[in-house]
């Protein structure tokens, strides 16, 4: 009873600080002074045509990398937390295979999600898109074809391997700006030409590394998540 | 009142019915069929928005990484067993 | 894109957030908490995009590879912090439902009434106290625990460090 | 009113109708494969506003979320039937 009560001011105390909310908001207005300040600058200094990109690479770099440690945190965490018991015995052949057009689309559709996973993540700096969307698709494509073939599961041992050497190729880039008496990941090789596929320096790079260390780590994390446990 | 405001209008719909659904609806499984809905319609409001970056994570995690995710834990949860989680359910409401 | 659509969106927004509130609060599932707090995430996030969203302006993607012409855009910064709210929104959830998963195997339930009962039946087996009756008002004669041994006895006994 | 401003009108006026549609099997459906059902047509409706709001914006920049969507779409749904299927993987 206490409780309903409790939900109950609780309900009208947040109803109230959405309604400021909504009075506060400012509709339409031109952006922030720092919102206004990166869209004069960053086509210039940093020569990605997506200044989203650009804020999340350049701008706020560090921020990814906190990002990035976090992503890692919980799929770790989700090891832990799922983790210890003997594997189940591996389902025969016949056991959990899907049916034939499950297979056949399966296998149709897993180079075009590989295509537009590098698609996204190479094209990161030119149009919508980047690492953590690509590193997502990426995700989906290691992981579809074991729901169709549940005997067939890539090897967690090459995902981790994968997964390290990015995430040391994103912090290596980053400390290479060091060697040249920048701050760490600053983009170095120039801006280059505004639009083209190698322009804004190392943010394709930083980008690479960001995609295939996300891919590795979801689909690790959605493989674990896909075995069978003991009490399922 | 433009033809992109019927579109919007609908969409507000959709938000507003698929978080009641996913809410509402006794089978869970249903209820997260209800929540990839939910940021369907968001994603769409990111590109009405001038948000492309935004509308394509939203609707690579919405769309493709959540429903696995979800999917898979239902599977271990025994949520699967449809008829056997609505009985369970009854009795629990 | 009109003064009706934007306040149709506004209403979607804090429609989505409300909604994914209250579940929270109200939910007795721990599976519905989870999708709940996918939606309360999803209202917030568009609330965010809104704000910085301004009338006729472009995506802030610079198109035909020339910075002169520049028409006006949207500001990328609350695009950018969505962005990242959305990926960690993520790996909260996958965490989240991990540890549903956990609970579900070491409590054999999803409900959370039942799930705190068999908590604390399995803490006062653990505790070696006699149940309690009621939440609320402790029992009358219950035999207390052994008394922990206290800072001020253990730095007697033991002078030197 | 040019003529592909007329189509663009009636366009998004049919997107609008097809949602509400598909609004109304996700709501009246009975068992759970009805609601997936709904939610595939629904991604079908939301691909293609995606690649017709394009134009609408007036770049081409937004193709590349309706690619995403319509083949991510896919795999969750595939997900979600395989679990209704067998109960999942195994």
């Amino acid at each position: 009873m206490l409780t309903r009560y409790g939900s109950l001011l609780f309900a009208t105390g947040f109803a109230f600080l959405l309604f400021s909310l909504f009075i506060a908001l400012p509709m339409g207005e031109p952006p922030t002074l720092a919102g206004q300040a990166i869209l004069n600058e960053a086509a210039n200094s940093v020569g990605a045509a997506n200044i989203v990109t650009s804020v999340v690479l350049a701008y706020r770099g560090i921020d990814t990398l906190g990002e990035l440690s976090i992503l890692f945190a919980a799929a770790t965490a989700v090891g832990l937390v799922l983790g210890g018991q003997a594997r189940a015995p591996r389902p025969s052949k016949e056991d959990g295979a899907g049916g034939f057009i499950l297979q056949t689309g399966v296998d149709l559709l897993f180079p075009l999600l590989l295509v537009v996973g590098f698609y996204i993540i190479l094209h990161g700096h030119l149009t919508p898109g980047g690492g953590f969307q690509g590193g997502v698709v990426l995700a989906a494509a290691l992981v579809l074809p074991v729901l169709a073939r549940p005997e067939e599961s890539p090897s967690p041992a090459a995902l981790a391997w994968v997964e390290g050497l990015a995430g040391a190729a994103f912090i290596a880039t980053g400390l290479a700006a060091l060697a040249y008496d920048h701050a760490f990941l600053t983009p170095l090789l120039g801006a280059g030409q505004l639009g083209d596929l190698f322009s804004a320096g190392t943010l394709p790079l930083l980008y690479l590394a960001v995609g295939l260390k996300v891919g590795a780590e979801l689909a690790k994390l959605l493989l674990r998540l896909a075995e069978e446990g003991p009490a399922a | 009142m433009t033809a992109l405001d019927l579109v919007i209008l609908a969409l507000v719909a959709l938000l507003i019915t698929g978080a009641l659904a996913a809410m509402l609806l006794r089978n869970l499984l249903g209820a997260a069929v209800a929540t990839a809905l939910v940021s369907l319609g968001v994603s769409v409001f990111f590109v009405i928005l001038r948000a492309p970056d935004v509308a394509l994570t939203e609707a690579a995690v919405g769309a493709g990484l959540s429903g696995l995710l979800l999917a898979l834990a239902a599977r271990r949860l025994g949520l699967w067993r449809i008829e056997v989680q609505q009985s369970e359910e009854e009795r629990q409401c | 894109m009109s003064e009706f659509g934007l306040v149709a969106l506004l209403v979607g927004a804090l429609g989505l957030i409300a909604i994914g509130i209250a579940g929270l609060v109200l939910a007795r599932n721990l599976f519905r908490l989870v999708l709940a707090l996918a939606v309360a995430e999803a209202g917030a996030n568009l609330l965010l995009v809104l704000a910085g969203f301004r009338q006729g302006a472009s995506a802030p993607i610079i198109e035909g590879g020339s910075t002169l012409h520049q028409v006006a855009m949207v500001d990328p910064i609350p695009q950018a912090m969505v962005l990242t709210a959305i990926v960690i929104g993520v790996g909260v959830q996958a965490l989240a439902l991990a540890l549903a998963v956990r609970a579900r195997e070491a409590y054999g339930s999803l409900d959370m009434d039942q799930l705190r009962a068999r908590m604390e039946a399995d803490i006062i087996a653990a505790a070696g106290t006699a149940p309690t009756t009621s939440q609320e008002a402790p029992s009358g004669a219950r035999p207390l625990p052994p008394p922990l041994p206290s800072p001020a006895r253990i730095a007697a006994e033991e002078p030197s460090s | 009113m040019t003529l592909a401003e007329l189509l663009q009108l009636v366009a998004l006026t049919l997107f609008a109708a097809a949602i509400l549609l598909g609004l109304l099997r996700l709501v009246r459906g009975p068992a759970t494969p009805d609601r997936l059902v709904a939610a595939d047509t629904l991604t079908v409706i939301a691909t293609a506003l995606l690649a017709a709001l394009a134009p609408r914006l007036g770049s081409a920049l937004y193709l590349d979320v309706a690619l995403v969507y319509g083949v991510l779409a896919f795999v969750g749904v595939v997900a979600l039937a395989r679990i209704i299927e067998t109960g999942g993987v195994r």
